[in-house]
């Protein structure tokens, strides 16, 4: 579904993504893992269109992706969330996610029937898939933040993706949080049978999640593989798990 | 020198810490160890003054600076090393340097000579711009530039992040001396291994609570406790 | 549909306003009904305005280019061609969202700030044209005494002409700020990022926004020619748009209806205080500075925070990712 | 028509002269404009009018001081400190804590600002023309290259240099200027290195309204000195700063000369359609380098 | 959108404007509004119009008024802003009831106010507007003009030029109608009058340019035998200090309308330039007759200032509508309009016809040059001619031909 090859981002003269490799099958849940400042979120926003990459090449389905917008990578069912919340402030909780079900729709450009009658249904599936129904008509700038990061997700769901990529879901949540995002996440790799990339800080939940993982360290792909093939790697214990033991 | 007394800080309408207490005394390296998130950098924040807390008190060397600007807080001895380095970009490394300083009257402090001495990579950068330096580079900059403020009380918010393990070695070496000298050092870390190696005691935060707090004996011996909160 | 996109509780209050515009002629003196026409015009004026500055994020410095393109275009129609009335007050929108468009395409890729300023100086350009084409637009002299059909210009019937178009303008924004693209064009102002994210062409939406609020700004030009019988260049100059930003953001600028207040509050401000004293810019000027140190969301958005329970009290910094 | 009849070698060197005379005044003011924007993030309207109080002070020092034949000097000493000290008071007085608004509302404050001053210039002043003579040893014109090109305009043109280098010693020779870039750019942390941020914004704020009362100050013998200066100039300087790069003092110069130059050449090239050549400027240097010329701070 | 009480909130402020206003009418008196520019560069001219008018009216209200009636006027500051004057007009007509409207400097505005006065019939008298279409191609019954427009400029400018020895000309001026038509009018009144004449190029700044040298120094490469600066109101004192500095004025001899008046010349003082070729409809000093130096003198009392060319323009307007209305004998708005077809009243500059046909006052021009003169403070204009208003006006042929168009 999205391969990677030799990705090279420079900002400055300062490398943060080097050399990234990484490929994605359909229906994988697929983690990168790596220390602060290895290039996680440069890689996510390359692969989202956000920035173009220096070198290298991105593929979606097939397709060479390097140096469309994010829009036009959303319209063919990438999808994605923000490490940091990006979401509509001033809206409910029910039309931020309904804004992007709009989106999906092509209606952006309908000037003349009211929006909130649109997609209810669908909105509502979705809210009530990540249990933020009773959340429905809070002004989401209000919400807390674990809130806000599962709207994330929400949000990016309105975009019926194929992939989704996910930057640090439970970033900042607390335990019980985490727990459901976690949950969450499984649900729609079962259920909806969608391909999930994600980074993540918490090592243990990667472990216990993931289908494949990769790992970067400096901008550069240490190795990529099942856990367990991760977890034994030499190299990763050394880089990244620390060497205490 | 540091007590930090139930402060509670929001950023806008979200909560991030909770009751959160320790104390740092004078000469020890005090280490406040979590996972990404937990609340590190913002208890770092919140006694600097940068995130001022809704409750809770901080008392520094025996006064109440809560909710002092943070550049009386620095004032008062505490440097402060940002997790993100926040290096003055356009400022060359010399002036990086000049615009902190903050020479003590009457006793032989920290003056650029002496952060060259102590970083000798440094002086030959100096009149390079600090937003083209590497990573650690930058590091050894940004506690340059602590230091060159005469602090009593040092923040290192995540110093060894994402740098490569040669430079971690030197940065803990220097650490290290720092304490030698007689800095009280509030480190905080998600590398437990840094912290093992170099504090004296060790709070654990989660989630904006503390969750433990005991020696780095005891700390060391407690797998469950870094299992539970540290993950590895 | 209509009553759905108000919600069921303030349409009743918007219709009993509405009659009580419409019987105004009953009962006010003429002064008044040509003051009501003066706010309604450029309450108009204002609202176009808000829709790309409050519900679209956009820094339209330069908005009173298109309320003049409108006026003018209508004056020219009627004083250079013999073609029938309507055609003169159709083509002004038209001509007006024409150049929205073109100064849209120009100006769509540049954020905050610098869109703000390119917009000035084309804004400018355009004002430079027609204060110096005497052939064409009559220069700075302005064209005046436009023959407006009588049935239209006599003080009540233009009044009431006025107030219909007004009111369909409203209404028609109202509809378009409740629709899809104004939804999207919110979730913009709110985050742009996220916008892309989810498949938003940020470039294009941001550009049929200007077309729009040109094509209503020109609506607003071509009642002004009935209001008053004259164009000149200070219909397209700066400091119109400014006043009018000012309408905007003292009214209430994340409110629908807060630049008609902003309107309201200034037109009558300078109408009365003109009356006593020389100086009313000057206290014109402290009144806003006290509004801006003590009500930053402007005097609709206070009024809403206060007898609103769900007016959300974000903190500032989250509109300021409108800046960058 | 007849574009380039009579344009020798010796009129363009004149009006290039000229031009950069010209560009001098609009330099030192669009250098406090660009210094208070890119410090302290204001989008400061009010920076026109205290260039008119500038000019008005300066008048009425030097009137007091007719007498003398100082009375100019004198008065291009005290005026622009007088409006340095307006400066003072509306930065510690009001826009200290206005710092977390958004640049609209802050761009709106500063605008009621110009509506309160261009009234109280006239409560003051009353609203006649005044005009000031050029002081004695600038009265008159050299003849160069056979054109006759002012004394005073001479004395701007070294003027400018002398402003230029005296800004680059104090952002990059000063602490005061490292310390203000440093505030463009991260003020937190620079409160956190020991620095009463507070402090350098009032500083810089006093210097860019210093700044414009210097050009003021200028102004005053070569122009009416009138109710209105305010709007013509506000435009002109906000535009140089965009094109030479928001916050940034090179920018400013560099925006400058393109703005007098194109002025300057404009009117000898096509004297008729001589106002839109800066505009013209303005808008090529914006349609490709949407961010100016120079590296913005923003 | 939710809220219901923001409707309550706009219908209460509306109506509490409403009822605020209401206020009760004044009694009997004639009433006259003026609109006018009192803030900004032009009020050194309006403020005299207002002054020298208000000093006219409390002589006749002093002297019983017109026929048992006082007169009385209220004033609305337009800032030099069409749309706000034009609002203050109607404000002036609708709410106040005034009788008469006069005023404004602004041109645009004045023909505004103009087509206003007639879709009202209610006369407007022009105080300051120079624009020839008031009274030429935009003339109608209600309005008058009280001062000279550019078509008189001209005229009287090119009868005086055409007495000088230059041919080649350069025109130089503001970039509005005011200065364009200026020097349209000079230019074809110059070559009617003397074929020979040669235009080498034109240049034109914008109102309120702020540095002239360049201009200048573009003159000066084209060397004209003379120029023609067709720029008035606040250009004219920095052009003058422009021309003094560069010696402008020593190397071509240039013509400017108002150049010889106290507005131009009392702010330069002493370093205004000598030589140069001015006209004025007014000199405190001259003509010097018994009536200029009384008027001078009250003026001078009642505001401690010597009055400028608005000033005659105030004070004529003053007469004019009192010896009007005295002639109709009633406040009758036609009457009053007939009454003053063709009055003649007496001023500072001696008798003043408003001509019948196309209501435009007949005022003689004077035509001097900047002079140092021992003892006063400013320069003065010396060697004057005065143009009679016969030689000046338009024809009415050309008066005819224009409103036909």
């Amino acid at each position: 579904m999205l391969q990677i090859r030799s990705l090279r981002k420079s900002f400055d003269g300062f490398l943060a993504v080097k050399e990234a490799n990484l490929s994605v099958n359909p229906g994988e849940v697929v983690a990168v893992i790596g220390p602060n400042g290895a290039g996680k979120t440069t890689l996510f926003n390359l692969v989202s269109g956000q920035i173009r990459p220096d070198a290298g090449s991105i593929r979606f389905k097939g397709e060479d992706i390097c140096g469309l917008r994010p829009h036009q990578l959303c319209r063919k069912g990438m999808s994605r969330s923000f490490q940091i919340v990006k979401i509509f402030s001033r809206m409910s909780v029910f039309e931020n996610v309904q804004t992007a079900v709009i989106s999906r729709m092509k209606k952006t450009s309908n000037l003349f029937i009211p929006a909130h009658n649109i997609a209810v249904k669908e909105t509502e599936a979705i809210l009530e898939a990540m249990g933020l129904i009773d959340k429905r008509d809070s002004i989401c700038g209000l919400l807390s933040h674990g809130d806000q990061k599962v709207l994330e997700m929400a949000i990016s769901l309105g975009s019926d993706p194929q992939l989704l990529i996910l930057d640090e879901p439970t970033a900042g949540m607390s335990g019980e949080e985490t727990a459901r995002a976690i949950d969450l996440m499984k649900h729609l790799s079962r259920q909806r049978g969608l391909t999930i990339l994600f980074c993540e800080h918490d090592v243990e939940l990667v472990f216990s999640f993931a289908d494949r993982i990769m790992v970067m360290q400096q901008g550069s792909t240490i190795t990529q593989g099942t856990p367990d093939q991760v977890r034994n790697d030499p190299q990763v214990k050394k880089a990244y798990l620390g060497s205490h033991d | 020198m540091l007590e930090v007394k139930a402060i509670n800080t929001y950023y806008g309408l979200s909560h991030i810490l909770f009751d959160v207490s320790l104390s740092v005394h004078t000469g020890e390296i005090v280490c406040l160890l979590g996972r990404n998130g937990a609340g590190k950098s913002t208890t770092m924040k919140t006694i600097m003054g940068l995130t001022p807390p809704k409750q809770g008190e901080i008392v520094f060397k025996g006064d109440r600076v809560t909710g002092l600007p943070a550049y009386q807080i620095c004032r008062r001895g505490v440097g402060f090393v940002p997790d993100d380095r926040r290096v003055f970009a356009d400022l060359t490394v010399g002036e990086n340097l000049e615009i902190s300083a903050r020479p003590r009257q009457g006793f032989d402090g920290w003056d650029k000579e002496r952060v060259y001495n102590f970083f000798p990579a440094l002086r030959a950068l100096e009149g390079r711009r600090a937003g083209v330096l590497s990573g650690g580079e930058q590091q050894m900059l940004t506690i340059g530039r602590a230091l060159i403020t005469n602090p009593d009380l040092l923040l290192l918010d995540e110093p060894t992040e994402g740098l490569a393990p040669i430079i971690v070695e030197m940065l803990e070496e220097k650490i290290l001396e720092l304490k030698a000298g007689g800095l009280s050092v509030l480190l905080a870390e998600q590398n437990q291994n840094v912290a093992l190696r170099l504090s004296d005691r060790a709070y654990i935060i989660d989630n904006g609570h503390i969750r433990y707090h005991g020696s780095i004996e005891d700390l060391r011996r407690d797998e469950a406790i870094r299992h539970k909160y540290l993950l590895v | 549909m209509i009553s759905g996109v108000f919600g069921k509780k303030s349409l009743p209050l918007v219709v009993l306003f509405l009659v009580g515009l419409i019987f105004l002629p009953y009962a006010a003196p003429r002064f008044y009904i040509y003051l009501a026409s003066v706010i309604l015009v450029t309450g108009l004026l204002a609202t176009s305005l808000n829709l790309v500055l409050g519900y679209g994020g956009l820094y339209q410095f330069h908005h009173a280019v298109f309320y003049g393109i409108g006026a003018y275009t209508t004056a020219l129609m009627l004083t250079k061609t013999s073609l029938p009335t309507w055609v003169a007050f159709a083509s002004a929108p038209v001509a007006a969202a024409f150049f929205g468009l073109l100064i849209g395409l120009i100006c769509a890729r540049l954020s905050s700030l610098h869109f703000g300023m390119l917009q000035i100086s084309l804004g400018s350009l355009i004002w430079a044209i027609v204060y110096r084409w005497y052939d064409f637009t009559g220069g700075d002299d302005g064209i005046h005494g436009i023959p407006v059909p009588e049935a239209m210009s006599a003080t009540t019937s233009s009044y009431y002409f006025i107030l219909a178009i007004t009111t369909l303008c409203l209404l028609l924004m109202f509809i378009i700020i409740k629709s899809p693209f104004g939804r999207i064009l919110q979730a913009l102002r709110d985050n742009p990022e996220r916008c892309e994210a989810i498949g938003v062409n940020i470039t294009r939406h941001r550009i049929i926004a200007m077309v729009i609020a040109a094509l209503f700004a020109g609506a607003a030009g071509s009642l002004f020619v009935i209001l008053e019988g004259s164009v000149f260049p200070e219909l397209l100059s700066w400091t119109l748009s400014l006043e009018i930003l000012i309408m905007c953001l003292l009214g209430g600028w994340f409110t629908f209806f807060g630049p008609m207040l902003g309107a309201c509050l200034i037109i009558s401000m300078r109408t009365f205080a003109g009356n006593y004293t020389e100086y009313w810019t000057l206290i014109l000027g402290l009144m806003m500075m006290l509004t801006i140190f003590f009500l930053p969301k402007g005097v609709f958005g206070f009024i809403n925070q206060l007898f609103s329970s769900k007016a959300p009290d974000l903190p500032l910094e989250e509109s300021s990712h409108v800046a960058d | 028509m007849e574009l380039f009849t009579g344009l020798s070698f010796s009129v363009l060197c004149i009006q290039i002269l000229v031009g950069l005379s010209k560009a001098t005044i609009l330099f030192i003011v669009a250098s406090g404009l660009t210094l208070i924007l890119g410090v302290l993030r204001i989008p400061n309207l009010a920076h026109g009018s205290l260039y008119m109080i500038g000019a008005f002070t300066t008048y009425s020092i030097a009137t007091a001081f007719s007498q003398s034949s100082l009375g100019f000097w004198i008065a291009l000493l005290l005026a622009p400190l007088i409006v340095a000290l307006i400066g003072l008071i509306m930065e510690q007085g009001l826009f200290r804590f206005l710092y977390n608004r958004d640049h609209l509302m802050m761009l709106l404050f500063t605008f009621s600002f110009t509506l309160v001053f261009g009234d109280l210039v006239k409560l003051l002043w009353g609203s006649d023309y005044r005009s000031l003579a050029v002081p004695e040893i600038f009265q008159g014109s050299y003849s160069l290259l056979g054109m006759p090109f002012p004394r005073y305009n001479l004395f701007l043109l070294l003027l400018g240099p002398v402003f230029a280098a005296g800004l680059w010693f104090l952002t990059n020779r000063t602490i005061l200027g490292k310390i203000s870039r440093a505030a463009a750019v991260d003020r937190e942390m620079v409160g956190a290195v020991g620095i009463n941020v507070n402090r350098i914004y009032a500083a810089v704020f006093v210097l860019g309204c210093y700044l414009a009362g210097v050009g003021g100050a200028l102004v005053a013998p070569t122009q009416n000195i009138s109710q209105g200066m305010d709007h013509s100039i506000i435009i002109e300087i906000f535009l140089i700063v965009i094109i030479g790069g928001l916050g940034n003092v090179w920018g400013a110069l560099l925006g400058a000369v393109i703005f007098g130059l194109t002025d300057a050449i404009g009117i000898l090239v096509a004297p008729q359609f001589g106002i839109i050549f800066p505009y013209l400027a303005v808008i090529t240097v914006l349609i490709f380098r949407p961010k100016g010329l120079l590296k913005s701070i923003w | 959108m939710k809220s219901t009480f923001k409707f309550f909130c706009l219908a209460a402020f509306v109506s509490c404007c409403l009822l605020a206003a209401s206020s009760a009418f004044a009694a009997k008196t004639i009433k006259v509004g003026i609109v006018d520019t009192y803030s900004g560069p032009a009020s050194t001219y309006t403020n005299d119009v207002r002054d020298a008018f208000a000093l006219a009216v409390n002589k006749i209200n002093a002297a019983g008024g017109i026929f048992g009636q006082q007169v009385e006027f209220v004033t609305r500051d337009s800032k030099f802003k069409v749309d706000l004057g034009l609002s203050a007009a109607k404000e002036l007509v609708m709410r106040e009831e005034v009788d008469i409207l006069m005023g404004t400097i602004n041109s645009a505005l004045a023909l505004a106010l103009s087509d206003f006065a007639k879709q009202e019939k209610i006369p407007f008298l022009a105080t300051f507007a120079k624009s020839a279409k008031i009274t030429g191609e935009k003339g109608h019954r209600y309005v008058f003009s009280m001062n000279e427009n550019t078509a008189m400029i001209g005229k009287a400018a090119a009868a005086g030029l055409a007495k000088l020895p230059y041919t080649t000309y350069w025109i130089a001026g503001d970039d509005y109608e005011y200065g364009h038509a200026v020097a349209d009018g000079v230019w074809e009144n110059l070559k009617k009058l003397k074929p020979e004449v040669r235009l080498l190029g034109q240049s034109w700044w914008k109102v309120g340019e702020p540095d002239f040298t360049p201009y200048i120094t573009a003159m000066l490469a084209e060397e004209p035998d003379a120029v023609i600066i067709a720029t008035g109101g606040r250009d004219c004192v920095p052009f003058l200090k422009a021309a003094q500095t560069t010696g402008f004025n020593k190397l071509v001899p240039f013509y400017m309308h108002t150049a010889t008046e106290i507005s131009t010349l009392k702010p330069l003082g002493l370093t205004a330039p000598e030589g140069v070729i001015g006209t004025a409809n007014y000199h405190s000093y001259y003509p010097d007759t018994e009536e200029n130096k009384a008027f001078v003198a009250e003026f001078e009392k009642a505001y401690d200032r010597t009055p400028a060319v608005g000033a005659l323009y105030g004070y004529i307007t003053a007469q004019f509508i009192s010896k009007a209305y005295a002639k109709a004998g009633e406040v009758n708005t036609e009457k009053f309009i007939d009454a003053l077809e063709g009055l003649s009243v007496d001023s500072p500059v001696g008798t003043v016809t408003m001509r019948a046909e196309d209501h435009q006052v007949m005022l003689p021009m004077f035509m001097g040059m900047t002079t140092k003169v021992e003892g006063k403070q400013f320069l003065v204009a010396s060697e004057i001619i005065t143009i009679p208003a016969e030689e000046s006006m338009p024809s009415l042929d050309e008066i005819r031909k224009a409103r036909q168009l």
